[in-house]
């Protein structure tokens, strides 16, 4: 039984969550316009499943990565969650090793499929059981992740052979 | 030479019929087989108008009239019926089309 | 004069679009050709005097029946024909006894039939609007309202055939 | 046409099965479903930009559309990330070209929370009125090619001629007619021109007669009214589920926009309402952005007789620019500009994502900083990808001119889509 | 010998006059939308951009002819042909005014006198779907092909009202030429209600022509029916891979559909060439309106206008107009040129509607397009019908 981190403690959202899936939750921290949590990468379908029948967060506003490369574990992956019956804003990350996969959300929300392609276009992290995990931005034969931190900004490599 | 004879237009009919008996036979376009028989009688209306005006009588070009009314209406009917045809069998190729023929 | 020479033009061109509509391959240019055809019979019949069949000629065959072969050729995309077995009746036999169908038929034209007269462009206006008119409207009353009846059943039959849950 | 339809034997499985052949003979499947896939866009002229659209037809019925994007990435967020926190902005003006103010607005809300710098009322009541000056020359842009798309030749000349009108306010505030980076971390980037007042409410005037009259001129006809009412619609869950935001949902008769929900700015101090229909279609969408324009002059109405005095930058010497002839005067100054043309300013470590209504819908800006001067990452969550995310729902089982018309309604910009 | 050479001579202006209307219509569309728009619309070439169209057609003649690899090649160069000739023949038949002498030879102010004439046109209304057709078709382009089953879908259609309406004036005239048509509708009930056939008795024939300039703006592919073309959907529609000369084909056949339809809409039921007000003071109209426009060309002058070029043009154009009224006021001259003046402005009325429509209507959508057709126009045309019938039949 793990605990809530301590900053999250009187934030019900959190306790909520904590209830409900007790290994959730594996850190928080505090930006500038409220919470983060952190979640386990093996949760998150659970936990946005949770969130979105329970804690009334109809809609995914997005989702995006950042990358810290070198850091480790290297990315996170962001969820922007809106709540219209709480009026309430979310923000949920994941924290990343390069190579782990992370289950799509997109059997919770319709609308994470596009987020999720960019995402994984960008930063190529890779969704699990996305229906439709191809290049969005990107043509389709392009090689590398723009977004992350160790792509060249330097140089020419372009083709448009596909399409 | 001032006029034509009457004949050569009944020949002209006679020619066109064949053309359209020729295509009759020969295509294998259920459409251009269909637009054949529209050429025979065509052929026919030809020969309608022809000896209405040698018989200085009207009753020819009713006739041709009362063709080409039937003409159109079998072409309704007709086209419907290809139509049919290619959205069940997915060709207009006439010995494709022959789960009739035993 | 005059008439000779359109009806020498029309002739070639009706009988040139005619042999065009057994040879080409593509079923759109079969139709083109057959419009060819009738265009030309049109002003055949505006020769023999019937204005009134020449314009219904154009309205109804060039308008309205070849409209509606060009729509469903365009509308199935209808590719060129396959060329495909004959039987080899028709390969061997076919030109030949098609050849002498014409010629017997111009024999009997030309031998058989009572002499014919000559055409003269305008000796001879029957086909007015009103004199047609004047007949279907009396002594051909009957048909002309079967025929209309007909009509009917056709677009009704073409509408019913044509529905989309035809299966 | 050698290769115009796609001839598919059938759509879905059981439909294949279901071809059983008493005789046992060969012949070709019945081809029930005979699609024909059309390519619109990426150049077209209805998708207003490079969108591709790939659209099964059956006949005119569009079975299936696949919105596809990325012919306008321009690697903005790549982008941010070698820029300096105040080089960004001239970069957020062209994420959405039609609304720039609330771009730089939103991009400025983010660094400034990250910050904590406190803007002047004066600069904030500004901010307010260029942006709703922004969202009537958005919407009138909107207006005009959606009547276009229709046929309506007219409205669009209309609807360009009052833009011009605004477009020229903000030449005469940014000297730039469209890219006006105007609105920067910290306040404004100019002083507001002499004479702003009197400019702005003539063009105001002006406008509130002009939405009037081109709504009479759609509204009252029949044929514009055919073409609108009842097309498009999409349910209001699976909208919000998509990610669809602003006129779309609210014309779907959900009562939400960031101005109110989340009020930023100077927006808790103005009153104004958020216009909703329950149509749920495009005519009302049409009916919402126009009742929308009448709130935003409502709004511009108040900004300029409530219009507070004080500076119009905040006091942060280290954050901003100093002015010109202070520069060249003081030591002080002189190293602050040094500094901040040199190395930028750096911003705490945190992440913030700010939002703003944009007229297209929420528009957000995730900002992450690491502590330099550059943001470490800046995610624009654009309205029109989340509303163009529906498209290919909205577009199932309609007709082509419809595809047009939803499209249209939709107000995307492939800008704002493709980033 | 005579009659051929007459002949000759009105094909040749009606032919020189047709081709500079067509191009000058382009002008005035432009003008119209442009100022329904408040923009000025051409103005470079010429005075008041009257160069125009001659610019136009320089740049279309010289454009780059284009032959996309993956047409039909025959009938994608056919097509802009059939469309263009259709389209020119139709006028051949349309007469312009009454029976005239000039210099002793008695002739007919139109270039054939058919007694079918209706007929004729309705005939080549139908064979003009096919310019359109194959355009689309052998373009092999899906827009086109689009547009192109739009506009034979849309002809055919459109076809069914234009026709039924059209047989009201016929009964009401008793006759199948223009001529007569034009000269049944002479006259005037209680000395001053001219017996246009809108006007005439037993039925006026009001809905009539409302119909028929409906399904005239479907015929010619016009806004709000333009949808074969419409560009916010299919690009260009049928004409999309079209360039140069021959996209100048199809869009000639177009305001060529166009004058022919509104000359055809006014011998038919705006009572051709007879004036409105009775002869003695009908042929002072004209004189008048030429004079009001030159009195408006003046009046101009007085107020400061924004381009200086008008300083000059204005006068000029006073002039002209001034001229006109004074060659209208000839009594020799007017029985010639008082109908074609009633013709004309008739035609020339029309022809502004059809663009004034243009600048306000939105487009239909397809399926509206043809319900419209199916479901008001072609009852509303059938019922017109009857009632004419039964009220010629009863009177």
């Amino acid at each position: 039984m793990s605990v809530l981190p301590e900053i999250a403690g009187d934030n019900a959202i959190a306790v909520a969550i904590h209830e409900h899936l007790p290994t959730a939750i594996v850190d928080a921290v505090k930006a500038v316009d409220g919470l983060v949590f952190y979640i386990d990468p093996g949760q998150i379908v659970p936990v946005c499943q949770f969130l979105k029948d329970g804690a009334g967060f109809e809609q995914l506003m997005g989702i995006t990565g950042v990358d810290w490369w070198p850091r480790a574990p290297r990315f996170e992956v962001i969820y922007l969650l809106r709540s219209y019956k709480h009026n309430q804003r979310l923000r949920l990350a994941v924290r990343l090793p390069e190579g782990q996969e992370i289950d799509s959300v997109c059997p919770v929300w319709r609308g994470a499929n596009w987020y999720e392609r960019e995402t994984f276009d960008l930063f190529g992290v890779v969704f699990r059981n996305h229906p439709n995990l191809e290049r969005i931005m990107m043509p389709a034969d392009w090689e590398g992740h723009p977004l992350r931190k160790d792509y060249p900004v330097h140089g020419h490599k372009y083709s448009y052979r596909d399409e | 030479m001032g006029h034509v004879p009457l004949s050569w237009y009944l020949v002209l009919s006679a020619i066109l019929f064949a053309l359209g008996v020729a295509g009759f036979v020969y295509r294998k376009s259920v459409i251009t087989v269909f637009m054949s028989i529209e050429l025979m009688l065509n052929s026919v209306n030809l020969s309608f108008v022809a000896f209405s005006y040698q018989l200085q009588r009207i009753d020819g070009q009713i006739y041709s009239f009362f063709v080409m009314v039937v003409a159109a209406a079998e072409a309704a009917v007709g086209l419907a019926i290809i139509l049919t045809i290619f959205k069940n069998r997915g060709t207009l190729q006439i010995d494709e089309v022959d789960s009739m023929k035993l | 004069m005059i008439d000779t020479v359109l009806f020498i033009i029309c002739a070639i061109v009706a009988v040139v679009c005619g042999f065009n509509l057994v040879l080409q391959k593509h079923p759109i240019s079969s139709a083109l050709s057959l419009i060819g055809v009738m265009s030309s019979l049109a002003v055949l019949y505006l020769l023999l005097g019937a204005e009134f069949i020449a314009m219904t000629q154009m309205i109804v065959y060039g308008g309205a029946v070849m409209v509606l072969f060009v729509f469903v050729i365009m509308l199935l995309n209808a590719g060129s024909e396959k060329a495909s077995s004959k039987s080899w009746f028709a390969q061997i036999a076919g030109v030949p006894l098609l050849l002498a169908f014409v010629g017997i038929l111009a024999f009997l034209i030309r031998g058989v039939l009572p002499p014919l007269g000559t055409v003269a462009f305008g000796s001879w206006v029957g086909g007015t609007a009103e004199h047609v008119g004047q007949l279907l409207f009396t002594t051909y009353l009957l048909p002309f309202e079967i025929i209309s009846v007909l009509i009917l059943i056709a677009i009704l039959g073409a509408v019913v055939l044509a529905r989309k849950e035809i299966d | 046409m050698k290769e115009g339809y796609t001839r598919v034997a059938s759509l879905d499985a059981d439909h294949e099965l279901a071809v059983a052949d008493p005789s046992g003979l060969e012949y070709p499947k019945p081809s029930t479903a005979r699609r024909m896939t059309l390519n619109m866009g990426p150049q077209h002229p209805s998708t207003h930009g490079v969108l591709r659209v790939v659209l099964e037809l059956d006949g005119e019925t569009i079975l299936e559309a696949r919105p596809e994007i990325g012919f306008l990435h321009t690697g903005i967020e790549k982008e941010c990330e070698a820029k300096k926190y105040q080089q960004v902005v001239p970069l957020t003006d062209r994420v959405d070209y039609l609304s720039n103010l609330n771009n730089n607005q939103c991009y400025a809300l983010a660094v400034e929370a990250l910050l904590d710098l406190e803007i002047p009322a004066f600069a904030q009541w500004q901010r307010v009125m260029l942006c709703e000056l922004q969202r009537l020359s958005s919407h009138l842009v909107w207006l005009g090619t959606h009547a276009l798309d229709m046929g309506a030749m007219s409205v669009y000349f209309y609807c360009f001629r009052e833009r011009e009108e605004i477009l020229k306010i903000f030449e005469t505030y940014s000297g730039q007619r469209m890219m006006t980076s105007y609105i920067r971390p910290g306040g404004l980037a100019l002083e507001p021109p002499r004479g702003w007042h009197r400019a702005i409410s003539a063009v105001i005037e002006r406008l509130a007669r002009g939405i009037d009259e081109y709504q009479n001129l759609l509204m009252q006809n029949p044929i514009w009214c055919n073409r609108t009412q009842g097309v498009g619609g999409l349910d209001l869950d699976l909208m919000i589920e998509l990610g669809v935001t602003g006129p779309m949902l609210r014309a779907a008769g959900l009562k939400t926009d960031a101005r109110k929900d989340s009020p930023y700015g100077a927006y808790p101090h103005f009153d104004f309402e958020i216009p909703t229909r329950t149509g749920n279609d495009v005519f009302a969408r049409f009916e919402v952005r126009m009742d929308e324009m009448r709130q935003s002059v409502r709004i511009v109405r108040q900004a300029l007789e409530g219009m507070p005095s004080g500076a119009w930058q905040a006091d942060a010497p280290h954050i901003l620019l100093p002015d010109r002839e202070k520069m060249k005067t003081q030591m002080e100054s002189l190293i602050y500009h040094f500094k901040i043309v040199t190395e930028g300013y750096r911003v705490p470590a945190g992440s913030v994502y700010a939002v703003v209504e944009s007229p297209r819908g929420e528009l957000g800006y995730y900002v992450v900083s690491d502590g330099t001067a550059h943001p470490h990452r800046v995610f624009m969550r654009t309205p029109s990808f989340g509303n163009l995310q529906s498209l290919g729902a909205m577009l199932e089982g309609v007709l082509i001119a419809d595809s047009i018309a939803t499209m249209g309604s939709m107000d995307f910009i492939l800008g704002d889509v493709d980033r | 010998m005579t009659f051929i050479i007459a002949s000759l001579i009105k094909i040749v202006i009606v032919f020189a006059v047709f081709m500079t209307t067509l191009a000058y219509l382009q002008w005035v569309e432009r003008k119209v939308l442009a100022h329904i728009q408040s923009r000025t619309g051409p103005l470079r070439v010429g005075p008041h951009g009257l160069m125009q169209p001659l610019a136009d057609v320089c740049k279309l003649l010289t454009k780059e002819d284009l032959l996309p690899p993956y047409v039909n090649r025959f009938f994608y160069l056919l097509a802009p042909f059939i469309a263009v000739c259709l389209a020119l023949i139709s006028i051949s038949i349309i007469p312009f005014g009454p029976e005239i002498t000039v210099f002793g030879t008695r002739t007919d102010m139109q270039i054939s006198d058919v007694n079918v004439g209706i007929l004729f046109i309705l005939a080549i209304g139908a064979v003009s779907v096919y310019g359109v057709a194959l355009a689309g078709w052998s373009s092999n382009n899906k827009y086109s092909l689009l547009g192109g089953l739009r506009s034979s879908a849309q002809m055919i259609s459109y076809e069914l009202p234009f026709t039924l309406v059209i047989v009201s004036p016929l009964l009401l005239a008793n006759q199948l030429s223009f001529r007569g048509i034009a000269d049944s509708q002479a006259g005037y009930y209680l000395g001053f209600i001219p017996r246009w056939n809108i006007f005439q008795m037993p039925f006026p024939q009001i809905f009539g022509f409302i119909i028929f300039m409906i399904a005239g703006f479907a015929e010619t592919n016009r806004v709000p029916f333009d949808l074969p073309e419409a560009e916010n959907e299919l690009v260009a529609g049928f004409h999309t891979e079209y360039s140069s000369m021959k996209f100048a084909c199809f869009f000639m056949s177009e305001y060529a559909n166009m004058v022919t339809i509104t000359c055809v809409a006014t011998l038919l039921f705006l009572g051709a060439w007879h004036p409105l007000f009775p002869a003695p003071y009908s042929n002072w109209v004209p004189s008048l309106v030429f004079l009001l426009a030159a009195i408006l060309c003046f009046y101009q002058l007085t107020s400061p206008s924004p381009r200086r070029l008008d300083r000059i043009t204005f006068p000029i154009f006073g002039l002209v107009a001034l001229v006109l009224a004074g060659i209208w006021a000839i009594p020799q001259f007017q029985f010639i040129l008082v109908p074609i003046w009633w013709f004309v402005s008739k035609v020339g009325l029309l022809l502004f509607t059809y663009i004034w429509v243009r600048g306000t209507l939105p487009r239909f959508r397809y399926d509206q397009l043809m319900h419209f057709a199916w479901t008001f126009l072609f009852p509303c045309a059938l019922i017109n019908l009857l009632l004419t019938a039964l009220l010629v039949a009863i009177f």
